[in-house]
């Protein structure tokens, strides 16, 4: 009783609650949605969404802010993408796209955490770079013929009709959000998003906890960016454009705040999760494609704004709840 | 015919207005005499712009243009923005103008939306050309076609015929349903196919039945290409054909219907997309054919003839222009694309690629792009 | 942990305008002398016109941006006024400055209601601005269907009064974009560093308690500052429309990312509290010179361009950051020292 | 643990300036000095939050690198700081556990224990940002008590604690000491010198000027040794006579909020008015929802005869109101804008500053007032308040609240963590207030204070008025007894 209590009260639980109106209503309007094979499609399609989304969520927990996760995930794509076309070791492949995520990482962090750069800038100048060196490194073309055997792994599926690649995303995420709130390292990252300075004083070292969050998020866009390759099957050389702003707005929808040090891993998937079905619950949704951006936009905005609102009537009403407890209840301490 | 010695000797000056920009309009000097095979082209700098860089079919072309322009000894200068947008064109084409280009060859984002830029290229003297995707008639000298919109249209109504009657079904009687899938509503020439197309279809298969009038986008994104293309099988698991004129929705489409367990003999899904792209999707079974013309030829002939003006050559509708390596083609009127548009005089006309392609299992192992 | 602050903010800031101004005279130095077509004034002031709609918005992105928000609907916002100009002006048949009203008036609403949900519901500006720009993009899109000419194509055939307003030239020479500019950074400079209005941005930017405890509408100014980038965002999305001379409601969208590098390398703060509008006018015409002078003096592929100016970012910040370092500091501090003494052996 | 010799200097200026001090163990240092002398600075660079120029810390025998407060912790320094460093998002037990190397059931169950037998009541459930600066204190309190820290800095821990929680404190600290742990304690309160310390040694301009044993030294002395040396103490010139038949500028009328019900009370013209009461009173409640903050419950407020009740802030000052609030750093300071930024943002709205262009003359010989008047130590009116002093950045704040010109004025803890000298200053500052006819709601937990400056004391006792003392009356004695609800009821008949 007091877990499922305290389980409703997690920020987390409206997202998912948004989640599960948007399909209740998609339901309603077209009946032939509410099949388990679409909520399967849903979650399977958002996988490289929820992968950025927590890393993004890690560079959001702590402070900062990762905006090359787009051109990460798409400079990673772009490389092992091209090495299985050219019959590389697939191992070899996925190894390479790892680092070139963890080198990222460590540009990131390094600019950020150690040299004091505001991180959105910084992130932002890393993104042009990378953008324009998958250009180069493609010549601009799409890489294409990846082994069939690659490919057609996106489409094994395991529990019922969900996928190998959403059954382990699944269960990272489950296993990152555990890490995070029950380890005493794991509580770091919130620590230092919270306040830095404090952070210090108890004996987290801000700057490496920073770093170590950009490595994280920018070896999750590789990761994407692998899974990415074998979901598609091809490489554009637009490929993550503007998918740093998605994992931005996953996380907030997830409860994550901007400001840092609120919000957990578990919020972010679901808010990717959201963010991804969008544009999968217009096509039942039936309205004429014209409506889609605006839909969208709506919908982004209305979740949030009716988040926002709630939250705040919720915290003004917990602390006039306390004061006013404090003076009807006369036999109180004095420090309550 | 390009292959004339002259090219060693100075030209008048009259007729090479890059070197001269002052004196506007000289590229379309009357007195300018062109011997029987035209000025060379040789040693012109041409600035190639796509709509967008980064899409297979533009980058299929630049390598088409540079791979002829090696042989005809032509610089072909790739320049554009990753985003197809026309303002950016627009500093595209003005920057071309201040480097000093000899010529332009543009497949413009919007017409109206060049149309001052490319009138200020052809006063500094550039001579301007296009390809893919037409300026106003006016703005530019020679247009190298891949065809009208309907004409592409009808190409993409008549892929997905021969998709439905290869699986036994009888596109002009059997009840019919489909929807496009594309990347944008504002993107030009998709749209003016789609528009032509579904005017053949209302028109010759009434039996037909668009489940979506509006269309489904992707936006030229792979990821949501798959996401809207499960998304329309699921709606319509039923559908029969699904038409995909965008290089990045026809793929995402096929590997929908590929994870949703279609093949071309339960769906027929056709569009235009580059070989390379699709050869897969096809060996195993998941579409029957899908279309496209040759990029890289019509890039070349683009470049070719946009070198070829500028050289200070004087075209008129009926000549023809022999172009090395590729053949002769002839200089139609404007008309013969975009109905009512009237054609000048001279420099002024439009060359038709000399054929689209659509790709099969037998055929598409003869291409490469 | 933190260094320490600057004796003021405003020298800082003078600091780094006059940088970012040594920077500007540097582009020019090194392209005029790698290729001198890039000196011909007609051509160098007629680039303005390919940046103008990033110098027009930044400068007041930068407004959004000192109160701690961020505005990435702007973009939106140009294509929403491009096409409501071309419908109301097309289809609607009125007049083309009345549909420019029109257009204006919309964009400020647009902004309104973004800015209302910042600054009223607590809700963070960054999902705010994307919804808006997904929504007002698709607003834009169905205010296209509503004119006779489909959706894809522009509105062209504007008046020869509308389209006189990009084509005018004073003197011959300085196009009017450029003045359009300069009126637009006066404008910008005047509200932020001179009136009581722009000092209740920074006050609501700095410390949004405090300034509530100094009964300053915080809220209002919030939401004012959105109000001001939409109708920015809107006057470029005039000068655009006729310049271009075609209305399509996908014009501004692929301008965010360069507003906010604008802002940014002009000394904004993310955080809020403290930016310039000069600043922010030269950042962004860095960028724009950078732009037209990498292509023309370099022959960078457009395409390109991504690199050199992450680069230059990249570079810029991490300087300052660098030398802002205790280490550095000290570094400097011996090595003048050494300098010193070193002058003084030499004696 | 010994510091040789330690020099720092924030960019020009040079804030330590050859440091060096013992700490044995079982010893309580106190270190005295005025704001701005370094302690703070000192104490950080000991931790390792900062790192220093030259010199060196050793602990138990071995050098400290510089820099790494992981590497303080793990030779067992532990530093309270002096403005709350918690994490606002995290829950109290969060905020106290975090990075132990025990494990969490253990640490909780210690973490109850002492909370029982130091005498707090904390919901350990609470989130950080909910707490009031004082419960803050309480929670970096129990985290250093909890660290069993071989060296503890204490920086001013009890600026925002009461009588009680103090004392209890001090009992701790005696344990502590008995334990044989060595204790940095930094105060700007010279009782507590004597009351717990066994060293004491006065630090003014980033020099240690003087130091011994406790016993040495008289309370006379260590005045002597703070005050710089052109300033001698000033009495506080007599109280004011205030006109009680005047009509009250303010007058609550059975006012009810969040916090607080029930209050009546009126101040008059040129009256300083002190309110008791101890943190958790829901005196800073009743202030913020007069200043139109919190939304009202019953009952009037009347500034001048004129209802105000319920009102917008900005109308509310506009009215005559204004509300200096008990925390700078959130609420009153923007540290990043210069000192006239600051002085003027609140008449931004007055057509003297301009209607539309800002008046900078008007701003310059505004904030030149007050930067003379309140004698605010600044290099320019350009400097950032950010850069200024406690007490300084306190003088800032409340000249803004004058700069107005209000009818009454509330101070919330208007000396909370600034140095006797500055505190005499704004003393000073308050009492010419009170002469020149602007009246005072002075909302204080310091006794003493209230005593000093009030012509009038009113006391709160969880949320309600509970007793009202003038002239005489208005002792500590009676002041604590009442604001602990003590005799609650019979001065309640009495008022
Ligand atoms: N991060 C910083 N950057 C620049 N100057 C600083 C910084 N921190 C402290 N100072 C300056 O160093 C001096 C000493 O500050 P410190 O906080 O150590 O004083 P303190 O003795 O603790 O005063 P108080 O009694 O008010 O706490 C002050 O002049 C202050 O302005
Ligand atoms: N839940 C909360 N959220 C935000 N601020 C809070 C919350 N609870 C208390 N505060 C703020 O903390 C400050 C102190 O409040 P607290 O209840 O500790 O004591 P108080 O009522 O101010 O007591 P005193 O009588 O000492 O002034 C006030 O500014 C109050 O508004
Ligand atoms: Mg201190
Ligand atoms: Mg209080």
């Amino acid at each position: 009783m007091n877990l499922v209590k305290k389980a409703l009260k997690a920020r987390e639980a409206t997202s998912l609650l948004f989640l599960v109106a948007l399909f209740v209503i998609v339901s309603l309007i077209n009946p032939s949605f509410a099949s388990s094979e679409n909520i399967a499609a849903v979650f399977n399609s958002s996988v490289v969404y929820i992968l950025i989304a927590v890393g993004m969520a890690f560079a959001i927990i702590v402070g900062e802010i990762d905006v090359s996760v787009g051109s990460c995930l798409g400079f990673v794509a772009t490389v092992v993408g091209s090495m299985l076309r050219d019959g590389h070791n697939w191992l070899l492949a996925f190894v390479v796209g790892i680092l070139i995520g963890i080198v990222i990482g460590f540009i990131n962090g390094w600019g950020v955490a150690v040299m004091g750069v505001p991180s959105l800038i910084f992130t932002l100048g890393v993104n042009g770079v990378l953008r324009g060196a998958m250009y180069i490194y493609s010549g601009g073309a799409w890489v294409e013929n990846l082994p069939k055997a690659f490919k057609d792994f996106s489409s094994a599926t395991l529990l019922g009709k969900l996928t190998v690649y959403c059954c382990c995303a699944f269960l990272l995420v489950i296993a990152i959000h555990l890490l995070l709130t029950r380890t005493r390292k794991g509580r770091y990252f919130t620590a230092v998003g919270d306040n830095a300075g404090g952070a210090m004083l108890v004996g987290i070292s801000p700057v490496r906890t920073k770093v170590t969050a950009y490595v994280i998020c920018s070896v999750m866009a590789a990761i994407a960016g692998i899974i990415f390759c074998s979901r598609i099957g091809f490489v554009t050389s637009t490929s993550g454009n503007g998918y740093e702003m998605k994992a931005v707005a996953a996380c907030v929808l997830g409860g994550i705040s901007l400001t840092g040090g609120v919000g957990s891993v578990l919020g972010a998937a679901i808010g990717a999760v959201i963010m991804s079905s969008i544009s999968y619950l217009l096509v039942f949704m039936g309205f004429s494609s014209n409506y889609d951006n605006a839909i969208t936009g709506v919908i982004l905005i209305s979740i949030v704004v009716f988040d926002a609102v709630i939250q705040y009537r919720a915290s003004v009403r917990s602390r006039h709840e306390r004061l006013a407890a404090r003076t009807g209840n006369a036999e109180g301490g004095a420090v309550r | 015919g390009g292959s004339s010695a002259s090219s060693s000797a100075p030209a008048p000056a009259s007729s090479t207005p890059a070197a001269a920009p002052s004196s506007s309009a000289a590229a379309s000097a009357p007195e300018a005499e062109a011997p029987a095979g035209g000025n060379s082209v040789e040693g012109k700098t041409v600035v190639f712009i796509p709509k967008l860089t980064g899409n297979a079919f533009f980058e299929a072309a630049n390598d088409g243009a540079q791979k002829y322009a090696a042989e005809w000894g032509i610089t072909v200068d790739y320049q554009g923005s990753p985003n197809a947008a026309v303002a950016d064109q627009v500093q595209v084409i003005n920057t071309a103008v201040a480097s000093g280009a000899d010529a332009i060859c543009i497949s413009t984002v919007d017409a109206a939306g060049v149309a001052d830029a490319l009138k200020a290229a052809t006063d500094a003297g550039v001579a301007v050309a296009t390809w893919d995707s037409d300026a106003q008639p006016s703005d530019r000298t020679l247009m190298v076609s891949q065809g009208t919109p309907e004409v592409l249209g009808r190409m993409l109504v008549d892929m997905a015929c021969a998709g439905l009657e290869q699986r036994g079904k009888d596109p002009k009687s059997d009840e019919i349903t489909y929807c496009w899938h594309y990347s944008q509503a504002t993107v030009t020439d998709q749209n003016s196919w789609q528009v032509a197309g579904e005017a053949i279809i209302k028109a010759e298969y009434p039996n037909w039945t668009n489940v979506a009038p509006d269309n489904y986008y992707s936006e030229q994104d792979a990821e949501k290409a798959i996401t809207i293309g499960e998304a329309v099988l699921s709606a319509h698991p039923e559908i029969d054909v699904i038409i995909c004129n965008d290089s990045t929705a026809l793929p995402g489409q096929l590997q929908a219907a590929e994870n949703k367990g279609y093949n071309q003999e339960n769906i027929t899904i056709t569009g235009f997309a580059s070989p390379n792209a699709i050869k897969e999707y096809c060996s195993n079974g998941t579409l029957y054919n899908w279309g496209l013309w040759d990029c890289a030829v019509q890039g070349g002939m683009g470049c070719y003839l946009a070198a070829y003006m500028a050289a200070g050559n004087t075209v008129k509708v009926g000549d023809v222009i022999s172009i090395p390596g590729i053949g002769d083609c002839e200089v139609l009127a404007n008309d013969s694309i975009a109905e009512g548009a009237s054609t000048a005089d001279s420099n002024n006309g439009v060359v038709l690629l000399p054929e689209t392609s659509v790709y099969t299992a037998e055929n598409m192992n003869d291409y490469n792009f | 942990m933190k260094n320490g602050f600057p004796k003021s903010i405003k020298s800082a800031m003078h600091n780094w305008n006059a940088f970012l101004l040594l920077f500007l005279i540097l582009e020019f130095v090194i392209f005029g002398t790698a290729n001198a077509k890039f000196l011909r004034i007609p051509l160098l002031l007629s680039s303005v016109n390919d940046f103008i709609a990033i110098c027009l918005i930044s400068l007041f992105v930068t407004f959004v941006m000192i109160t701690g928000g961020i505005d990435i609907q702007a973009g939106a916002i140009v294509g929403l006024t491009s096409i409501t100009i071309g419908v109301a002006w097309q289809d609607f048949g009125l007049n083309i400055w009345a549909a420019v009203v029109v257009a204006v008036l919309l964009a400020a609403l647009c902004g309104a209601l973004s800015g209302f949900f910042i600054a009223y519901c607590r809700v963070q500006a960054m999902v705010v601005t994307l919804g808006g720009s997904f929504l007002y993009a698709g607003v834009a899109l169905l205010i296209s269907t509503l004119s006779s000419t489909e959706s894809y194509q522009g509105i062209s055939g504007f008046p020869d009064s509308f389209k006189a307003l990009t084509k005018f030239k004073l003197f011959g020479v300085i196009p009017s974009q450029l003045l359009i500019f300069a009126a637009m950074t006066l404008i910008a400079y005047l509200l932020l560093h001179r009136s009581k209005y722009g000092r209740k941005i920074f006050l609501v930017g700095v410390n949004q308690n405090a300034a509530e405890f100094s009964g300053i509408n915080t809220r209002l100014v919030i939401l004012s500052t959105y109000v001001l980038s939409a109708v920015s965002a809107a006057v470029a999305g005039i000068v655009l429309t006729s310049y271009l001379g075609t209305a399509k409601s996908d014009l501004g969208s692929t301008l965010t990312m360069n507003i906010i590098t604008a802002c940014v390398l002009g000394g904004t703060l993310s955080t809020g509290g403290k930016g310039s509008a000069v600043g922010t006018a030269l950042a962004a015409l860095i960028i724009g010179i950078l732009r037209f002078g990498l292509p023309l003096c370099f022959g960078v592929g457009t395409q390109y361009l991504d690199i050199p100016i992450g680069v230059l970012l990249i570079v810029v910040v991490v300087a300052r950051a660098m030398v802002q370092q205790p280490w550095a500091v000290r570094l400097f501090g011996n090595l003048k020292r050494n300098l010193q003494g070193a002058g003084k052996q030499a004696d | 643990m010994s510091v040789r010799n330690i020099y720092k200097s924030f960019a020009h200026n040079a804030v330590l300036r050859g440091i060096s001090m013992d700490l044995g163990s079982g010893e309580v240092l106190a270190l005295i000095g005025g704001n701005g002398a370094g302690k703070s600075t000192l104490m950080k660079i000991i931790m390792g939050i900062y790192s220093h120029d030259s010199g060196e810390i050793v602990v138990n025998g071995r050098e400290m690198t510089v820099g790494k407060p992981a590497e303080a912790l793990a030779n067992g320094v532990y530093m309270v700081p002096q403005e709350p460093l918690l994490f606002p998002n995290m829950t109290v037990e969060e905020n106290i556990l975090i990075g132990f190397d025990r494990p969490q059931r253990e640490l909780h169950k210690e973490l109850v224990e002492t909370m029982e037998s130091i005498g707090w009541h904390l919901d350990l459930g609470r989130r950080a940002n909910t707490l009031s600066i004082a419960e803050q204190q309480l929670v970096e309190l129990l985290r250093g008590v909890l660290r069993h820290a071989q060296v503890l800095i204490l920086d001013e821990p009890t600026s925002a604690l009461t009588f009680k929680e103090v004392e209890s404190l001090f009992r701790c600290v005696e344990d502590l000491k008995s334990k044989g742990i060595g204790i940095i304690y930094i105060t700007h309160r010279l009782n507590e010198v004597f009351e717990i310390a066994t060293t004491v040694a006065i630090m003014r301009d980033g020099i240690v000027t003087l130091s011994g044993p406790v016993s040495n030294f008289t309370k006379d002395d260590l005045v002597k040794g703070l005050l710089p040396l052109d300033m001698t103490a000033q009495k506080l010139s007599g109280t004011s006579s205030v006109d009680y038949s005047k009509p009250p500028v303010l007058e609550l009328e059975r006012f009810s909020g969040y916090g607080f019900t029930d209050i009546s009370l009126k101040v008059y013209p040129g009256e300083i008015l002190g309110v008791a009461g101890v943190v958790g009173a829901g005196r800073t409640e009743m202030a913020m929802t007069i200043f139109g903050k919190d939304k009202v419950l019953g009952g009037r407020v009347l500034l001048d005869g004129k209802e105000i009740t319920g009102m917008k802030t900005r109308d509310v000052m506009k009215a005559g109101l204004n509300y200096v609030s008990e925390d700078r750093h959130s609420d009153g300071l923007f540290k990043i804008s210069s000192v006239a930024e600051n002085t003027t943002s609140a008449i931004l709205g007055e057509a003297r500053m301009g209607r539309f262009f800002l008046n900078r003359k008007e701003e310059r010989r505004v904030t030149q007032q007050y930067v003379d008047d309140f004698r605010i130590k600044v290099t320019g009116q350009d400097q950032l308040t950010g850069s200024l002093s406690g007490g300084n950045q306190q003088k800032v704040v409340i000249g803004r609240s004058l700069s107005s010109n209000p009818k009454l004025v509330i101070l919330d803890e208007p000396t909370r963590g600034i140095d006797a000298a500055a505190r005499a200053d704004v003393y000073n500052i308050i009492q010419q207030l009170g002469k020149k006819g602007v009246s005072i709601l002075l909302i204080s937990s310091d006794m003493e204070e209230i005593m000093e400056l009030s012509d009038r004391a009113v006391t709160i006792y969880q949320g309600r008025l509970n007793g009202e003392f003038t002239g005489d009356e208005v002792t500590q004695d009676n002041l604590t007894s009442a604001s602990f609800g003590l005799s609650g009821k019979e001065k309640e008949a009495k008022a």
